[in-house]
């Protein structure tokens, strides 16, 4: 700890369109919609709730098997299974707690036009509080990283999501599969995102020596956790450099430390994912330990010690 | 605002250190490898569990390295504390079996739905570790003396807690089976064929245990007619219903998740 | 263990121009110059030794801190420091035992011309058993893994290599860092690169909260280790699909269970690196376990494996 | 076919599995977190080894989330065991902090050239846990009388193997340091530049302690022509001189590696 200060850190963020009281958000897909974890914190302690994707109609998702435990770390390939956007919003929204914390949907679709009409389901809605545009997901057969992998494709989607989302902050979850990430922030800041988040799964591969078969019955899948902490850091510190709206850091953060390590590097907020596997309440303690720790390092607000990285 | 509600299912569940009160092996095999172990824990003083739910358990040791928590039945439960029955087969078991007294594990349940308790006769089918869940669901059970358990397995019998349920439970009929060949399987499906014959028009059957026997006792409920419920053992991500890595298709076509809709299912309305 | 077979496995592999023992070999940086290692195990044993990256002239390498370590994993920003080519095959080269093991180079250069006179000089020697083209090193200014993301490049500097090689096999390092890795294997192959080998590091960055730094004095480094390991399988499993030349699997293997893993993916030899640190008798414990491991498979010889992945 | 020759400092390396005999706590701290140790192993049976040589330890707990292994000074090698001295600071020394006798480590050493023996006047300063190597070396000289050791630290004494060392070599003349606050720093470094100038004509100086104290004693050696030995606490990844992970700057300009070339240099041939 570099200072002790009498003074209480104050861990909120402002974000476009956003004001939270803490910049720490659930990552998609690990988080369910947000009431599987209501008995092990308050929901409405968090950040924001960023939910399980969503499509228009229902999916069933991939066979099994989906997930395989690699070194510090997993490789899921669900495939989006989800309920689809109106179910969601008529027996899921209602029961989180939307007035006191952002509920964020991510989005996926098969193109830009059907990106758009998603988008329109969900921005119509006012207790939606954003909109996170996947298009960085490895685990879909249309689709899916291919858009996030071409710029061109990339601003395309973005565009349309942008143009039905009326007020609705949109962000863009890019994907780390890619030479130089930069290219595709680039892009689709030019085309209107308002925000960034950085990063979706690497794809990975884990295979079965007894059975001889891959252990994803999709054969490849994303790969998230603390393995891939060092690639989402520095993916978030050069997309920082480039553009100029607010980033979110995601990618194998678990404690406290790495929400900070993160925001020092340029982020505006984060997102819990894997984490949450290792322990359900991962997300409320680092709620919590948040502000402490802070304090410890003499870091009054978050934007004293965001980009600050000496390089 | 709405007050957040979660699904019932999920009312109760806690995450909780708790601390190891002693790690008992149960017949060291000759190879060494393989072995099973009961792991007692404190007391984690739920106010309601069912037999047949989970927990998930970590112990320190799986660092940042084991991603997930184990699931393991709830094996008995008293006030003396909550003992899991635990078959080393990989890195997380082992890293349990090697716990010390003392040690805090993070536990996080009670999880699942818990096996159906009728005043009916009843018929434990328990294939290997799979008979853990069935210590607690004897020793809860109203009416003890309606249940029988039949018990294959491939180790040696004192491997596993075969004995402790007959003392903990002297009302219940058992017998057990030793597979120590592949040519032993059919002589035990025969025999577990013929029980489920006996339970099928006024019984009710339980199964857990290895996923080819649960299919053996799905066929053979269908044929007998018999109602059954089956524990699946899918490998968990979260065990709160979140990750969607433990689905089982149910007949209607739909991917239900194991960890928070089961682990037990009624055998006719999953395909398997 | 599949079977049992009172039979000896045979790990022996044939790769164009080279008859390995075993397919293990060591990873270039990772192993020093081989001598390093010397009183840990007998350096004939192994199936190849593949030394530090050379170029034409010594060079520093980079700034302190080079080196951090992060979930199963770690960070480096070396930056090529070596000795280079002519003191290596004066003081290195003739305490090696290229007699019995194959000896293999592995080259850098900062563009095409001096690639191909480096490999002139290397190929020279007859005592070298092959040459690896390092097109994927994220740690230096100049070149590095710009090369291995541009099929163009990568293309015209595994001809400059080829065409000074005479008849000294030469394996093309392909960097993960890419949309599509097998766009470059591709363009390497049929530049006439005779194999492949998958994957250098994934770029990526670590930071020090109480000192607001990078851990590395270069921001960022390669990520090596157990954490990539299921990228680098899905690499190694996607290259094999797109070419046809043999692909030496690297990223992650610490164990012999690994190493099948890798030839299950259509690998035919593989290289251990960050292992190495880990304890630095690893590779030879590998090269013992090996058949013992087969043989609990039932896999008489490693073609009877390699590739059999059913998807 | 030449014969594999390693260079002489790599001969006698082995990597080992050494049992662990105890773990011994040094001066519990107030707040708990920080804390010494002496990790006591089996006697490795080297056959040669020097003072302020080194071994690089894993503990099983590792697993494959702590990649390397961690650098500890020769502390004390006699024929009842191998003592590490360490100060839990991290991920690795806390998990070693929490071994049990009869556990495994994996120790690959000696590593490193060792401090200078030399017939003169010797003068030791240590800084923190930069004792540890000092105790070795004062066991082994042939004339400890002419030894003299200064001793600074910031935890209390008692953390420390102060004691011991003047039990184990009563014959060398010995002092300490207490550090309380940063203000009392100038103090102890004067106290060190006038030892240093003691030693200068015919003396001998050795120093192992955090990178700014090295530095400070660089430039007194320098300022009063001393010959001076530091032995440098870089991060290691592999320990053998293979990653070239923990070089520093010879005054040549070459990058040399701190774990075979060190730890151990004169003073005037490094940049710090
Ligand atoms: C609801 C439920 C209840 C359960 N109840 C019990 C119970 O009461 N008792 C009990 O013993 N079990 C029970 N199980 C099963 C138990 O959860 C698993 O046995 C346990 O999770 C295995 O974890 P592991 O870390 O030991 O194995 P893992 O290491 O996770 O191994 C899992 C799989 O990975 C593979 N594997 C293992 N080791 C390696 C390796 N080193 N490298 C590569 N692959 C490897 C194997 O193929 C194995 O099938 C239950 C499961 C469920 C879902
Ligand atoms: C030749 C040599 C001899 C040595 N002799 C001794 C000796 O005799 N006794 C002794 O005690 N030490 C000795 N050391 C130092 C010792 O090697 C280090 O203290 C030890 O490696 C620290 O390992 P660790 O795993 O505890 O810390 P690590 O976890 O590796 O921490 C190292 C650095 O990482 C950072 N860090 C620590 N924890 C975290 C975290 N949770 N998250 C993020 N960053 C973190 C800190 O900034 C710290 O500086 C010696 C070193 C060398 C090179
Ligand atoms: C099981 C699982 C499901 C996921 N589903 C989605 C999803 O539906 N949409 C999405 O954008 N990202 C999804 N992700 C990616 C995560 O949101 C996150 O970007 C990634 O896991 C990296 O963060 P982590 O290392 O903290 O998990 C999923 C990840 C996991 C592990
Ligand atoms: C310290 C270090 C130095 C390396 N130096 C080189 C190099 O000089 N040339 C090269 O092609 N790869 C180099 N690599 C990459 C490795 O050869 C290997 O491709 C990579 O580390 C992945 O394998 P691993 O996970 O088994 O380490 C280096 C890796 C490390 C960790
Ligand atoms: S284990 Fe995550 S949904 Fe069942
Ligand atoms: S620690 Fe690897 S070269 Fe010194």
């Amino acid at each position: 700890m570099a200072s002790k200060t009498p003074t209480i850190s104050d861990p909120r963020v402002s974000l476009p369109g956003l004001d939270l009281k803490n910049p720490i958000m659930t990552a998609s897909g690990t988080f369910g919609y947000g009431l599987e974890y209501a008995s092990f914190g308050k929901l409405e302690d968090l950040g924001a709730i960023v939910v399980k994707g969503l499509s228009l109609k229902p999916r069933a998702g991939n066979t099994m098997p989906r997930i395989a435990e690699t070194p510090c770390g997993m490789l899921n390939a669900i495939g989006l299974q989800n309920i689809g956007v109106e179910r969601f919003l008529e027996e899921k929204l209602p029961a989180l707690p939307h007035d006191t914390t952002p509920v964020i949907a991510n989005l996926y679709a098969c193109d830009a036009a059907e990106f758009g009409e998603l988008a329109a389901a969900l921005a119509a809605d006012e207790r939606m509080g954003a909109l996170e545009v996947n298009v960085s997901c490895p685990n879909v057969a249309a689709g899916g990283q291919a858009f996030g992998q071409d710029p061109k494709q990339a601003a395309a989607v973005t565009r349309a999501v942008k143009d039905a989302a009326g007020d609705k902050p949109v962000m863009v979850k890019l994907s780390p599969n890619v030479a130089d990430i930069t290219t595709v922030a680039k892009a689709v800041a030019d085309a209107g995102a308002d925000m960034l988040t950085c990063i979706n799964t690497l794809l990975g591969m884990a295979v079965d020596l007894k059975t001889r078969r891959p252990r994803l019955a999709n054969v490849v899948g994303g790969l998230s956790g603390p393995a891939i902490k060092p690639v989402a850091l520095r993916c978030v510190w050069q997309v920082c450099q480039a553009v100029d709206i607010p980033v979110i850091g995601v990618g194998g953060i678990s404690n406290a430390t790495d929400v900070l390590e993160f925001i020092l590097a340029g982020a505006h907020a984060v997102q819990i994912g894997t984490a949450n596997f290792m322990r359900p309440d991962t997300v409320f303690s680092i709620v919590n330990e948040l502000p402490i720790l802070m304090n410890g390092y003499g870091v009054m607000t978050l934007d004293d010690l965001r980009g600050t990285l000496e390089t | 605002m709405k007050s957040v509600k979660a699904p019932v299912y999920l009312r109760n569940i806690q995450c909780q250190e708790l601390t190891v009160l002693d790690v008992v092996p149960f017949g060291q095999t000759s190879t060494g490898v393989t072995h099973c172990f009961a792991l007692r824990l404190e007391d984690p003083g739920w106010s309601h569990w069912r037999p047949g739910q989970f927990v998930m358990v970590r112990h320190p040791s799986f660092g940042l390295e084991l991603i997930w928590g184990r699931a393991f039945s709830i094996s008995r439960l008293v006030s003396s504390g909550l003992s899991l029955f635990i078959q080393a087969q990989g890195r997380g078991s082992e890293r349990l079996s090697a716990a010390n007294p003392g040690d805090k594990v993070t536990v996080w349940g009670p999880l699942g739905n818990g096996f159906a308790i009728q005043d009916k006769r009843t018929l434990m089918l328990a294939g290997g570790v799979g008979i853990a869940p069935f210590l607690a669901y004897a020793e809860n059970h109203p009416t003890p003396h309606k249940l029988e358990l039949i018990f294959g397995h491939r180790l040696p019998l004192e491997t596993y807690p075969f004995d402790n349920a007959k003392t903990l439970v002297p009302e219940m009929t058992v017998s057990s089976f030793h597979e120590r060949s592949p040519e032993d399987l059919p002589v035990f499906l025969e025999m577990v064929d013929e029980a489920i014959m006996n339970h099928a028009t006024s019984g009710l059957v339980l199964a857990c245990g290895p996923t080819p026997f649960l299919r053996a006792v799905k066929q053979m409920a269908a044929k007998h007619g018999a109602m059954a419920q089956l524990s699946l053992e899918n490998k968990m991500g979260c065990g709160v219903g979140a990750c969607l890595g433990c689905v089982i298709k149910d007949t209607k076509g739909e991917n239900v998740q194991v960890c928070s809709k089961g682990p037990v299912f009624w055998s006719h309305k999953i395909e398997l």
